[in-house]
């Protein structure tokens, strides 16, 4: 198997990625924090906490709390708002060769597109619309479960938008793929999923919600399944590019939803067990590519089907 | 800052519930008094870090001293290893205690139920410790304490020291240190913000909150502070990250 | 503590149970095979497999995988039909001091209704009617998501029904309130949730579905905090009980359940780790009451809101 | 069949990846050869059992052997048991061979792979083994079957015995069993189904599927049948319960 190298580049909406691992957004920061630990260059794309037009203080504490084979998260979307992350965390971002995603949160079309507007003057490669927080109470999650309303906002933010847009779309929904046409037929370069999935805890010593925001979003091997077969029901419902995450751990994991169907995935809750999993993530699928004798990465996207 | 594989070195009950862990770790150099670690289960099923303080750094052998109080299935957990066994943990992490600026001053250091081990390590690195700490009714670490200063001691059932709270010896013992470090529950840190403000000496405050990734990155763990943070700009300061030890003028308590 | 004996009946739609923990539905067959680890009279109630009018033999196997703190399974419902359920498992149940709960499956209205009609003539003491069911081609899943489906076949299976009829709901839809007011307005006694959520597990050895039957529901620990959520939120929506289910697997579990506003639980996968797991949940919850001092468990049913 | 704590007596690795442990268990009285176990993960992440079969039964000193390949994540997991550990087990489970039948009769035991172990057991019980194995190219568990019958080897690479399956072996040793015993991969038992038709002689087949409850109650672990099963009445056997021992002629193996 010496000389064997597999070909790991993956191309999404012309965006060519070195490898298909990215950071899941909330999860990583805009990277500072994790380019201590390692050359954040080895990365297909990092991408950013979502932003928004102006600062959010996000939620109260307990905004996490701790479920089988996952958490639960309320964050809230705290973010320093656009003015910061250009000045401050796009430069750092710059610094390495790697994609730079930009995550967009809002609480309506006109928040949203406030910061569409200004990424547009920034070299930010792509950007990723969330419109399935769960954890805001307008905006957020109201867009992503709602077809009428995930084609309607793709068509905005793809008319200010100067970068590839993709449209990250909630789990909590009867129909996937509704949803995932909705955003090809709104124009989204490609989707992006799964998002969390809305849970509850309770402590049942002091009788109180677990959350301060009550509910939260699921994340982490806990939701895998999930969120694989939704990676495989949209990838087969549309023809742009899905980029699929949930649970991704180990390069083994991520190799199950590239058959499953993703052009590339995103590694989230993993990184607070191991803040060097995405890159692990990302020399595992080559381990894979090379114990297989696989030529190139794309060879295996969506080959289970 | 570094994830790794940590070696056992030791293990003991110190009190009911109380455990006291001794870690090789390769940062024991780097770390500073009031910073903490996060340990990881060996569960798969756990999946989130279990932060603990560092109580004591042997720096010569590369050692770190922890002491944690049976809480949930994780510190059960660790309460089963023993010599020769592994954990995986991450740190040094936060800012600690500012033990270099108040080195010469007399500091009082003030811990109240689990939050007293944050504290030994900082009386070590000052030169004028003394500790006010409150326990419901067992002791711990009292020895410790004692080889390195006075210890006014409290206890909720009066079975030593002052009956009462951490603020009550303090008052009992008429003490008027130079500045204060704390830990401890929130009603404690709540009392002793008045009580620093009434004696006009600076207080530091070491706050607890969940967290997920320890280092800054995922804004899980934050505190209320009177000023907009340095970070989100939104008064949210990360503790992980910003602190765990803030002065307590800039946190908002309510 | 000692001689402090806290309440544990609980009344659904008219029946008593003496504690508030039933077997969930398809872990428990018809009790038989646990009966010979513990006494069944211990349990509010035991749950069937799902039973339709002629014998089904299922999905082809691969039937079931392992996920992280859960599993996928894709039995397919297999059962010997309601002529040999009705000569050989109800009478065995008859012999526990039990509540016996049916639950019936079927590909169409008529099917169920040929089950319902049989059950008239037994002395179950209630039915359950598996809408929920991600395994089957048709009828299951189909009618679960669909409102006015729900609806129109709760009212249908209640004209026919001589037992209370409890609605059994699938967590793969967008808002489960929709569907619990839908059973509610069908004329439903009690609702149960939540089925599985629909997943799939890839073999990337084989680059094959893990699963014959490609997706099948996920059960376990994992999916309890949305089982917690969907409970607190029907429970809310609706003024019929509730019967918590999803990742049980000790007392704490249900007593989570029921202060989100269960009046009683389903122990389903937890089972198959230990099969006394249903009777260690039933003393799970006595426990936590005396520890508490709580007199009645239904005290504590939908307190944390 | 109980669910009990399993003490680990003794483990050692026997062949590349293969183990045989040692657990001393309550049930141990009961267990008949062909019948297994379910052993638990301790992590609880991982939930579902995994079925081991009984390699060895000691009636006097309550314990079992287990002989496994080690597979995925579970089985690596009781790699690392040593004596003193324990584990969570559920057994014994399933019908198991029927020796008592052909105790007096000259049966061969025929085993491929991994389906070896649940052989031994039986040849124990019966007064005429022999056996019929095949291995891909290490052997294991040779000398144990050597000293109970006559052993007919074949290995795919040829380095031991015959050169091929256990077919091969079968038929160049000429061996023309009362009955046969067989446990191993899908093809291997559709080839010795049509062979033991051919010698007109009673075959009994172990078979294997994936399992969660392991006692019948799930229907998870069916295997089809040519008639209508007793449970379910439609020709869907559960190996856990019904099985893993099924009449060759009874099983549909297309
Ligand atoms: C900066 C910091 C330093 C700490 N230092 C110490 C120490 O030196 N000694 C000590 O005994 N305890 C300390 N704690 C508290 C300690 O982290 C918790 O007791 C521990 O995480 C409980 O884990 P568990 O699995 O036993 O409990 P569980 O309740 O089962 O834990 C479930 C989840 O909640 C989190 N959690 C539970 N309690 C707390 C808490 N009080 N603070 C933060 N997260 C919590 C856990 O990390 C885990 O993610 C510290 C906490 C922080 C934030
Ligand atoms: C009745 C019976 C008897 C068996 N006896 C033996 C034996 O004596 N020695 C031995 O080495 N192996 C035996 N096996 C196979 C053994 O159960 C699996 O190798 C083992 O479960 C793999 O677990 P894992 O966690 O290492 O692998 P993983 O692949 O990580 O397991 C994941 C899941 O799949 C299940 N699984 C994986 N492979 C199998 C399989 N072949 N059969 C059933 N379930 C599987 C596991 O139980 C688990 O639930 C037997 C299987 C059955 C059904
Ligand atoms: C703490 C936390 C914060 C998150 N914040 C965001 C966010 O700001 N924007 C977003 O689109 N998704 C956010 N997510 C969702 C993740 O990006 C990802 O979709 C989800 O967690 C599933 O992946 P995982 O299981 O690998 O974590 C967040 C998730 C977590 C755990
Ligand atoms: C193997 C298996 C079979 C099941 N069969 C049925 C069924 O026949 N009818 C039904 O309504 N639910 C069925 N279910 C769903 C369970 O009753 C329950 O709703 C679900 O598993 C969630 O609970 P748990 O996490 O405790 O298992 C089945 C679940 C499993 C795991
Ligand atoms: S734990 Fe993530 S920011 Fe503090
Ligand atoms: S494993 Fe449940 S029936 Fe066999």
């Amino acid at each position: 198997m010496s000389g064997f190298e597999p070909k790991t580049e993956v191309n999404i909406a012309g965006v060519v990625l070195k490898n298909p691992v990215m950071t899941a957004s909330g999860t990583f920061g805009s990277g500072m924090e994790y380019g201590e630990f390692f050359d954040l260059s080895k990365l297909g794309a990092v991408v950013t906490k979502g932003v928004a037009d102006v600062p959010w203080p996000g939620n109260p504490t307990p905004r996490i709390a701790e479920t089988a084979s996952g958490m639960l998260n309320a964050i809230g979307l705290q973010n320093p708002g656009i003015d910061v992350f250009i000045s401050r965390d796009l430069p750092y971002l710059a610094k390495y060769d790697t994609k730079v995603i930009v995550n967009v949160c809002g609480h309506s079309e006109e928040e949203y597109l406030n910061v569409v507007r200004r990424l547009a003057e920034t070299d930010a490669d792509m950007l990723e619309i969330n419109i399935s927080c769960p954890n805001v109470k307008e905006g957020g999650i109201a867009f992503g479960t709602d077809p009428k309303a995930v084609e309607a906002i793709t068509k905005a933010v793809k008319r200010e938008a100067k970068q590839p847009v993709i449209m990250k779309l909630s789990p909590n929904v009867t129909d996937i793929k509704v949803m995932a046409r909705a955003a090809e037929a709104g124009g989204a370069d490609a989707i992006s999923l799964i998002n969390t999935l809305t849970g509850m805890k309770i402590d049942i010593e002091r009788g109180k919600f677990a959350l301060a925001n009550r509910t939260g979003g699921l994340s982490g091997p806990a939701i895998k399944p999930v969120a694989v077969r939704m990676v495989y029901e949209a990838s087969h419902a549309v023809s742009i590019p899905v980029i699929g995450m949930g649970g991704i751990t180990t390069g083994e994991d991520a190799v199950e939803f590239l058959m499953a169907g993703a052009r590339a995935v995103s590694v989230g809750t993993a990184n607070f067990r191991d803040p060097l999993a995405s890159l692990k993530v990302a020399e595992g699928i080559r381990d894979f590519l090379v114990r297989k004798q696989i030529g190139d990465v794309n060879d295996i996207v969506g080959i289970v089907s | 800052m570094k994830k790794e594989t940590a070696a056992v070195i030791y293990q003991e009950t110190i009190a009911e519930n109380i455990k006291s862990l001794v870690l090789r770790v390769s940062f024991a150099g780097e770390a500073v008094p009031g910073q903490f670690i996060s340990l990881y289960s060996a569960d798969k099923s756990r999946m989130l870090p279990r932060p603990i303080s560092i109580c004591q750094v042997n720096r010569e052998a590369g050692t770190l001293r922890l002491v944690y109080r049976l809480a949930g299935a994780g510190t059960r957990e660790f309460a089963e290893l023993v010599p020769g066994d592994s954990v995986e943990v991450l740190g040094p992490l936060g800012n600690g205690f500012p033990v270099e600026e108040y080195k010469d001053k007399n500091v009082l250091l003030i811990g109240g139920g689990i939050g007293i081990p944050p504290l030994l390590q900082a009386a070590y690195e000052l030169d004028h410790p003394s500790f006010a700490v409150g326990y419901r009714s067992e002791t711990y670490l009292y020895e410790d304490m004692q080889a390195v200063g006075n210890v006014y001691v409290s206890t909720e059932d009066g079975s030593l020291g002052t009956k009462g709270n951490v603020l009550d010896a303090i008052r009992e013992h008429d003490v008027h240190p130079d500045a204060a470090f704390a830990c401890g529950p929130l009603p404690m840190l709540r009392a002793l913000k008045v009580w620093a403000e009434n004696e006009n000496i600076p207080l530091y405050i070491s706050m607890e909150e969940r967290m997920a990734c320890g280092v800054g990155a995922c804004l899980a763990c934050v505190c209320k502070t009177t000023d907009v943070d340095g970070h989100s700009h939104v008064k949210n300061a990360r503790i992980c990250k910003d602190g765990p030890v803030f002065p307590a003028k800039e946190v908002d308590l309510t």
